[in-house]
């Protein structure tokens, strides 16, 4: 075990896959200086210009002609730099990597990781801050990975690197400097498998990402009130760990589901569905979402909280939850 | 069938009409494949007509010269990666006529076991890595393809086969600038056919056009009558030689016309028939067997390339038409090893 | 009224707000020979070529040079040939067109109609099928519409082309040649208000675009087998006519939603998640979803229909529902 | 301050030093202006280490003579969009620096009530539509801004300014060809100032840059040295006019030097200092100050210009300091006008 930042935990997994297979290779705006919030930094030097590679402003032939270069038997990292500048490349994710091995009868894999820095961060406003999950939740090819933790970061990035399907890797912007004991091994962390991040008796907090640590804090608050609440970070959303949820939900028979995106149309609806339908008769109460309003992501510090889905959000919510338990 | 010669044999070779140094031999393949990439078109209209092709596809009839001029120059580890009009490249690629009509018929056995359909064809037995449904994607796919070229260390290359339409796409700068900044073993072949569906493409494109834009972008880049197949696969030979030895990625464009519609079932009647006409006279397969002719080649084998390529492609298509649906489990195969595809479906 | 198709009613509408208001024009590929389904026929030579506008292949400058000319003044109707296609102007569509408003402080309006004929349509295969209604209700911004028949092609597109937000008008390739009566004035349908298809006791089945079809015979059926189903047509879905479903919900207890779209991540979850929360008690069954698997659009028929929801698959679905009502 | 001359007021014209018809009172209120944006940012960056500047600033010091000449070239009713780099042009164009300044620091009276800050500037009331986020995305918005004025039937046009970085991303190709086609009036200015970030443009682009490629897509393009701020309005000035004339879209590159770090927090340690302090001898504000000094102008007016932009920008920022944050409920106003946006939320 090392304590590492969540971003170090990243690299270290980058580098690790890369010493391991010639074939894994790093290709994004500034890479080469480090990237833009240092998740990269040093690596140049060991990987050479070819493996970590600086690219154009180009995100549309980054994403393009890492499909091209998946096909053609490499295992490319792609780096979006900001998930809101994926948006300039989705044909190229979704009409492209996404669809190449159904639609060519099997001929193809399209082994690559789209890494995409997402989320609220320090007055980025609307073109810099966009979380958008549970889109890539809905495109058949795609996995999608929402790691937490700097453990989880190492764990299932290497996992991505290794899958032979296309990876929507969503870290978060917010918790790059976040940090935590980070095994020194090998660690592979299979897709679809929560993490309980906190056991408890009333609820079941559902969360995932930087939003997992607000839950948590929620959950702490929930302690103090005799509540007692527990919290699954899901890790991944595509696939994403019904039975974990279901069992924690049998349990409880409170469900809350939180994420930092748009509530309309965002993951915690799909969660809420199924969970709706075939947790019926074990639901004490409906479940509940806390997310976000359907408003782009403000400047100034005051309008972006607004925005933002709090600790005491979720309390009150689960509060209420109990209070009102059928 | 061999390569026969008539009685002119040996005079010709000094009549101006045919180029110096003509390769007969090599002319000779060319025909035979533009016959049977034509055959195989018509056979596919003829399927289009009797109602067993269920999508669109889309007709090279009158292009052949730069399917057979570019792939067949060609290796096998070698990488395609074509278009929604993309029959012909894929055939001279070397993929077999069968499967592709058994693809496009959407039958079991197809290429891409029926889920891709006309254009999704691909091949990657020999190196064809796709047909593409979206105008210009191809472009960054191709330069990517180049990218793990370079990476892997080969002596392959990557070619990438696009319209005239295809080049106001942002995809056209930002491929062709990929290839050049990082020095891929890419060619790039532009088919001017005049046409980007029901538009004149000239009249939506500013500028000279894609040549230009190649230079502009810094890929070398060569223009030819792309319904010549002595300038197509000389240059394209040329090229690839170029190319191979490390010279970085190129660009030809190839002007030659549309003679069908946009669809097999586009009449096209937003253009002028003597035009069609007209254009028609500038059949690349006609000027191959008349150059093939002066060079004495026996005109029964020339007309024979046309008639077995029309039987080949029939008995293909009485094949397919034969052929079963896909089984349909495969609807569930093939979609990623992760999670269960019918999860909260139905 | 007239009787005319889904196609020419939404061309009907678009002369009559273009003779209306000198500002409205369209632009996109083909349109001057009537665009690729025909939905244009004719309109050049009342209207010219500058108002009904050619375009290059350039999807991203058709979406975002129609983002400037909104902003500059003018209404465009942006056509998108294939739901599909959009995808290459998704930064266009999401970070600019709508964001800009609220971004900016309210200085602007972006006013466009985005068109993008959508859904499986005669073996077009996974480039050329797909449905993403999902993906534009969760961005704030956006208004999204799903008009399933002629009349509502009508009355929902002169709406969307006055509106002063950018609206996504999904219309469905298979219903182009569906008839029906169209209202000759100038009738223009507000957004979020649903439509009640068919009027039913026992079950409350939600749909929109062509899916609605399926829906009404899915219905018919129900009926012979004793089961009175409620049909409701949403027409949009942001807004969407939270209201109506409600009402009919607290009237049958039962409520299923069924989309040709993918069900994970789709708009199902989002109505299906709503309900269960705001009315739990009412709900005599799980809500239950009846949509698409995860999975690509095939070319081949066999295929392509096991992805495909079907009347049958509705009336199971609906009749299980019945009996284990608990 | 009114333009006033020193002794050698008459002769300098004779100087070879300063071009003919020297007009001085226009380069007088260029160095105005450009000392103003440079005090603006030097303001700005003050804030940004006072910690009040919460998101990222891009400094365009070094870049004033672009940002004065192709701006105060424009009218009122001219359209103009900018970069992440784009507080010069906005001021140029007219914007009131005390409510940009405000919005640097999200503030209650910034120019988008604080809901876009530095990135997303804009001011409608002055013809300027806004910087914007994403790299090249305003070539497209500007061509067609430019649409709506061919649409409408005006005599202004639309101007779009973009980096050296941003003509590797496809709206450069699409957003020019389109211009090209529809022949609008928009006039296209390519900040070359070496860097795409912390990477050096050239590096990753293949060819010889904006001009050629421009030139490839039918646009006529002029090269400056974007330093002298004669040479930028000079040509500024001519190309407009052909705009205005009918001329269609143009394109002018303007070759300049990112003096700062990429952003106002980057020390910029992957370049020499050297470099930074040779570019530094080519600052377009004093290159400026000399030629109006050449020209007579009083060097204590010249100074005078800086000072005055100075306390203009401190005392500025100093109400900026003290202005409330933006009213709460701004969080759910324009968004759009259906739908509730607390939907489900929360
Ligand atoms: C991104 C995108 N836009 C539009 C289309 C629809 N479309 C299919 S083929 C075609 C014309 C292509 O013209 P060109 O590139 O010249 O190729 P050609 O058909 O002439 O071979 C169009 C517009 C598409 N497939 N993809
Ligand atoms: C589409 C997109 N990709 C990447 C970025 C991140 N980014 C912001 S500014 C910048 C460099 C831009 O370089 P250039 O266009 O030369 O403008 P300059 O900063 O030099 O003024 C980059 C890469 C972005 N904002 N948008
Ligand atoms: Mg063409
Ligand atoms: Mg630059």
């Amino acid at each position: 075990m090392t304590v590492m930042t969540y971003a170090d935990a990243a690299k270290a997994a980058l580098a690790e896959e890369m010493r391991r297979d010639p074939l894994v290779w790093a290709v994004g705006e500034d890479l080469g200086r480090g990237g833009v919030f240092g998740q990269y930094k040093g690596l140049v030097e060991e990987f050479g210009p070819d493996r970590i590679s600086d690219a154009p402003i180009s995100e549309a032939a980054i994403m393009g002609a890492s499909v091209g270069a998946a096909m053609a038997g490499t295992r490319p990292v792609v780096e979006m730099r900001f998930a809101d500048f994926a948006l300039c490349a989705v044909d190229e994710l979704v009409n492209q990597a996404a669809k190449a091995r159904y639609m060519l009868g099997g001929q193809t894999n399209v082994p690559m990781v789209i890494r995409e820095p997402m989320g609220i961060w320090r007055s980025s406003a609307a073109q810099h801050s966009q979380s958008l999950e549970s889109w890539y939740t809905h495109i058949p090819g795609l996995v999608v990975v929402v790691p937490s933790t700097p453990a989880d970061n190492k764990g299932l990035l290497k996992s991505a690197i290794r899958s032979d399907d296309p990876v929507v890797y969503l870290e978060h912007k917010n918790i790059w400097g976040v940090e935590g004991d980070v095994p020194d091994e090998d660690i592979l962390l299979p897709f679809g498998k929560a993490r309980i991040e906190r056991e408890g008796a009333d609820i079941s907090i559902v969360s995932w990402s930087a939003q997992l640590h607000v839950a948590s804090e929620a959950a702490e608050n929930l302690q103090k009130k005799g509540i007692s609440a527990e919290v699954i970070d899901l890790r991944t959303l595509w696939p994403w760990d019904k039975e974990a949820v279901f069992s924690s939900v049998e349990k409880t028979g409170r469900l809350l589901i939180t994420h930092e995106s748009v509530a309309v149309g965002g993951f915690g609806a799909e969660i809420a569905a199924t969970v709706s339908e075939h947790m019926f008769k074990a639901l004490k109460h409906p479940v509940r979402r806390c997310a976000a309003p359907r408003v782009p992501i403000s400047y100034a510090p005051p309008l972006e909280d607004m925005v933002r889905v709090t600790a005491n959000n979720i309390v009150d919510v689960a509060t209420t939850m109990m209070d009102s338990g059928n | 069938m061999v390569l026969r010669y008539g009685a002119i044999e040996k005079e010709i070779f000094l009549s101006s009409s045919i180029p110096v140094n003509f390769d007969v031999e090599r002319y000779f393949n060319h025909h035979k494949m533009m016959n049977r990439i034509r055959a195989f078109e018509e056979t596919a209209a003829t399927a289009n007509n009797d109602g067993l092709v269920l999508g669109a596809i889309h007709l090279s009839i009158g292009q052949e010269a730069i399917a057979s001029g570019v792939c067949q120059n060609l290796e096998k580890d070698d990488f395609l990666l074509s278009t929604h009009r993309g029959h012909g490249h894929t055939l001279a690629k070397g993929a077999d006529p069968q499967t592709m009509m058994l693809e496009l018929l959407g039958r079991k056995g197809g290429i891409c076991q029926g889920k891709g359909g006309s254009m999704h064809i691909a091949d990657f037995s020999v190196g064809m890595l796709g047909a593409n449904g979206v105008v210009s994607a191809n472009i960054n796919i191709a330069a990517g393809a180049g990218h793990a070229i370079k990476l892997k260390g080969g002596n392959n290359i990557s070619c990438c086969i696009f319209g005239d339409g295809a080049i106001n796409r942002g995809p056209f700068l930002e491929g062709l600038n990929w290839a050049g900044v990082f020095e891929l073993p890419v060619l790039f072949v532009c088919e001017k056919n005049g046409f980007a569906s029901t538009t004149v493409t000239e009249a939506m494109t500013s500028g000279e056009g894609g040549k230009q834009r190649a230079q502009s972008l810094g890929i070398p880049a060569e223009e030819v009558d792309g319904n010549d197949i002595v300038e197509v696969d000389e240059c394209v030979r040329q090229n690839i030689k170029e190319i191979r030895s490390g010279g970085g990625p190129r660009f030809i464009l190839c002007n030659t016309y549309r003679l069908h519609g946009h669809t097999a079932s586009d009449p096209a009647l937003y253009r002028e028939q003597e035009d069609v006409d007209e254009a028609w006279k500038n059949d690349p397969i006609s000027k191959c067997r008349d150059l093939l002719k002066n060079a004495g080649v026996l005109d029964e084998d020339l007309k024979g390339h046309q008639t077995d390529a029309l039987s080949e492609m029939q008995a293909i298509y009485n094949r397919a038409k034969q052929a079963p649906w896909p089984e349909l489990q495969l609807a569930y195969e093939d979609v990623q090893d992760s999670g269960d595809p019918r999860e909260e479906a139905f």
